[in-house]
């Protein structure tokens, strides 16, 4: 029953990007892409990964749909421009034989993996415990690979200052996007009232239980800036101008404190990230606590955009 | 089969029912309003019977009440969709 | 009862996945709006059957998570329809 | 059937050359921003059904490859967005958003649109 699932799953997720390559409109597409999500989503379910589903869910099929069907709604009028550069018959034939091409030595390699596979499960299980965390993937993420979650958490902050760097001049540090209006008493305000305690005491659990359990701060930052977008875009809330001290302070806040401890490491443990003996689990709670904010007010400025409006 | 795994059984089947319902109507039905009534057939009582159906299920109340909290979320969800896509539909066809 | 719990997911996805020939068909964006909608609450349904064949009990917070986010698609959708420079910006209709 | 690592494993290559397509010949650019997240599902995809034939000590998958996955998601989340943004502010910029190079070439014999 589950192979069946599996293979129903794999031809809707195929069907979908297959649907995203070949619609008409943009609009369609990236509809298209909102249901992809939420199936990769399942799929990664199916691949025993609940840490990466619970992620897809809110970033694939949330933010990122969200973002794409706003963008597509405000380019519809360059739809027709961009239908006529569409390539020719060759160029096309060139392109989908490269793409074959692609597919099939990704497919070669499939079913050629080495068996057994190799893996790094046993390692990382023996050395769970000096971490005092139960949930491997938090183990990984702030113990063992700690530089790449580090790496990650300062990206994220650059991809953020590109969005910045966008605003024109007469903008700059101003309030993102442009002005949003909505009926106060209207569904989307009611909404935007209750949906948001609601998501904060769920990011909040994702969160917590991610020590122990699937879950963690990449999770529940990207639900609480959803949250924070949904009363932005209900009119209830404003996108505060980016000049603001305080919005310096809380996006460096975690990236920060990290290095802080990882820099400490230095001295303590004898190097750059490690924790010393029996110090790790609080030293990791410490770290989670403040990249969890950091990171959900930065993602949520990338998906607030460019500053548009200057501050008077 | 036990009584549980009966209660289980009609009920995820009656949610399968209204889910295939909830399909079939948004395909054939003939405009999108009439199209959004079935839609919300398949969100409120496709999903509700699937939860009933696993309630006898879970381990522990807390596990229940998180089960009900994901259903009553959803269709705060679906309501609050239903309403705003019905409010694009009109305006791209008003009503005569 | 796995088996019965995991055909069950298999059926709502089944399901769902017969209405998303609305995306394909459209006419109008709401129709394919109403099409991602469905999906969205089908993928609920089928992660908690899921949930419950598998007995990874974390499964279930990946539909709490989607039943969180359901609605805002449609609400970016509602937005940029509707935010349109000639709109006006009430919603009660 | 076959395990589900090889199951999505080819579902994942017929991903990334679905959206490799998809870049070469959609003359939007959001539309190329789609395809790149096609393309970066089924790379992420592949990575997870590798992880999968990596479970093992009672877990399901490698959890190495699926930490690294949790951050991967979140940067190309980041990526697209930044790229959503550059389009937006050509777009407001010029009223157009097409990456077709200023000068108006002449319809090449290639092609035929």
């Amino acid at each position: 029953m589950i192979d069946a699932l599996n293979a129903v799953l794999a031809l809707l997720v195929l069907g979908l990007a297959v649907w995203t390559v070949v619609a008409r409109s943009t609009f369609a597409a990236a509809v298209g892409f909102v249901a992809y999500g939420m199936l990769l989503t399942l799929a990664w379910v199916q691949l025993q990964s609940v840490d990466v589903a619970l992620t897809e869910g809110a970033i694939g099929g949330g933010l990122t749909g969200a973002m794409l069907i706003a963008a597509a709604s405000r380019l519809r009028g360059t739809e027709a421009a961009a239908r006529a550069e569409r390539p020719g018959l060759p160029i096309r034939l060139a392109a989908a034989l490269v793409a074959a091409c692609v597919a099939a030595a990704l497919a070669i390699a499939v079913v050629s993996l080495p068996d057994p596979a190799p893996t790094l499960a046993y390692e990382t299980a023996d050395n769970l415990a000096a971490t005092g965390v139960g949930n491997p993937l938090t183990g990984v993420l702030l113990a063992f690979r700690a530089m790449d979650t580090l790496l990650e958490a300062i990206v994220v902050l650059f991809a953020m200052i590109g969005v910045w760097s966008l605003a024109p001049d007469r903008a700059w540090g101003g309030r993102p996007g442009r002005v949003q209006r909505a009926d106060p008493d209207g569904i989307l305000a009611y909404l935007a009232r209750v949906l948001p305690p609601i998501g904060i005491v769920v990011a909040v659990y994702i969160f917590w239980i991610g020590a122990d359990l699937p879950g963690g701060k990449f999770q529940g930052a990207s639900i609480l800036a959803a949250m924070w977008l949904l009363a932005v875009m209900a009119g209830l809330a404003d996108a505060p101008p980016v000049s603001r001290k305080w919005i310096r302070f809380a996006l460096i806040g975690g990236p920060v404190v990290f290095m802080a401890i990882g820099a400490a490491g230095v001295v303590t443990a004898g190097a750059f990230l490690a924790y010393p003996d029996g110090l790790a689990k609080p030293l990791i709670k410490v770290i989670e606590w403040a990249l969890l904010p950091s990171l959900a007010l930065t993602l949520a400025l990338i998906l607030a955009g460019a500053p548009e409006r200057p501050v008077r | 089969m036990s009584l549980v795994d009966l209660f289980t059984v009609v009920a995820v089947g009656a949610g399968g029912f209204f889910f295939l319902a909830g399909s079939v109507g948004l395909l054939r039905f003939p405009d999108a309003l009439t199209r959004l009534h079935a839609l919300t057939k398949a969100d409120n009582l496709g999903l509700g019977l699937v939860v009933l159906g696993l309630l006898p299920r879970v381990d522990g109340v807390l596990g229940g009440l998180k089960l009900i909290a994901i259903w009553l979320l959803a269709l705060l969800a679906s309501g609050a969709a239903s309403q705003l896509i019905a409010r694009v539909a009109r305006r791209a066809n008003p009503p005569a | 009862m796995a088996e019965f719990l995991a055909g069950a997911a298999g059926f709502v996805l089944l399901m769902v996945a017969l209405g998303l020939i609305r995306i394909l068909r459209g006419p109008g964006d709401a129709d394919r709006m109403m099409a991602a909608q469905l999906l969205g609450t089908g993928g609920i349904a089928v992660a908690l059957l899921l949930s419950a064949a598998t007995g990874i009990g974390a499964t279930v917070d990946v539909a709490l998570t989607l039943a969180l986010l359901a609605a805002f698609a449609s609400v970016a959708f509602f937005k940029s329809a509707t935010d349109a420079p000639a709109g006006d910006a009430g919603d009660r209709g | 059937m076959t395990d589900p690592a090889t199951l999505f494993g080819l579902c994942a290559a017929a991903l990334v050359g679905l959206g490799v397509y998809a870049l070469i010949v959609n003359p939007q650019p959001l539309r190329k921003i789609i395809a790149f997240n096609v393309v970066g599902n089924g790379v992420f995809v592949l990575f997870g059904a590798i992880a999968h034939r990596g479970a093992g000590a009672g877990w399901g998958g490698d959890p190495v490859p699926q930490a690294l996955l949790i951050t991967g998601l979140v940067v190309a989340f980041s990526a697209t967005a930044l790229a959503v943004t550059v389009l937006l502010r050509l777009f407001d910029e010029t009223g157009s958003a097409t990456l077709a190079s200023d000068v108006p070439a002449k319809p090449d014999a290639a092609g035929d649109a």
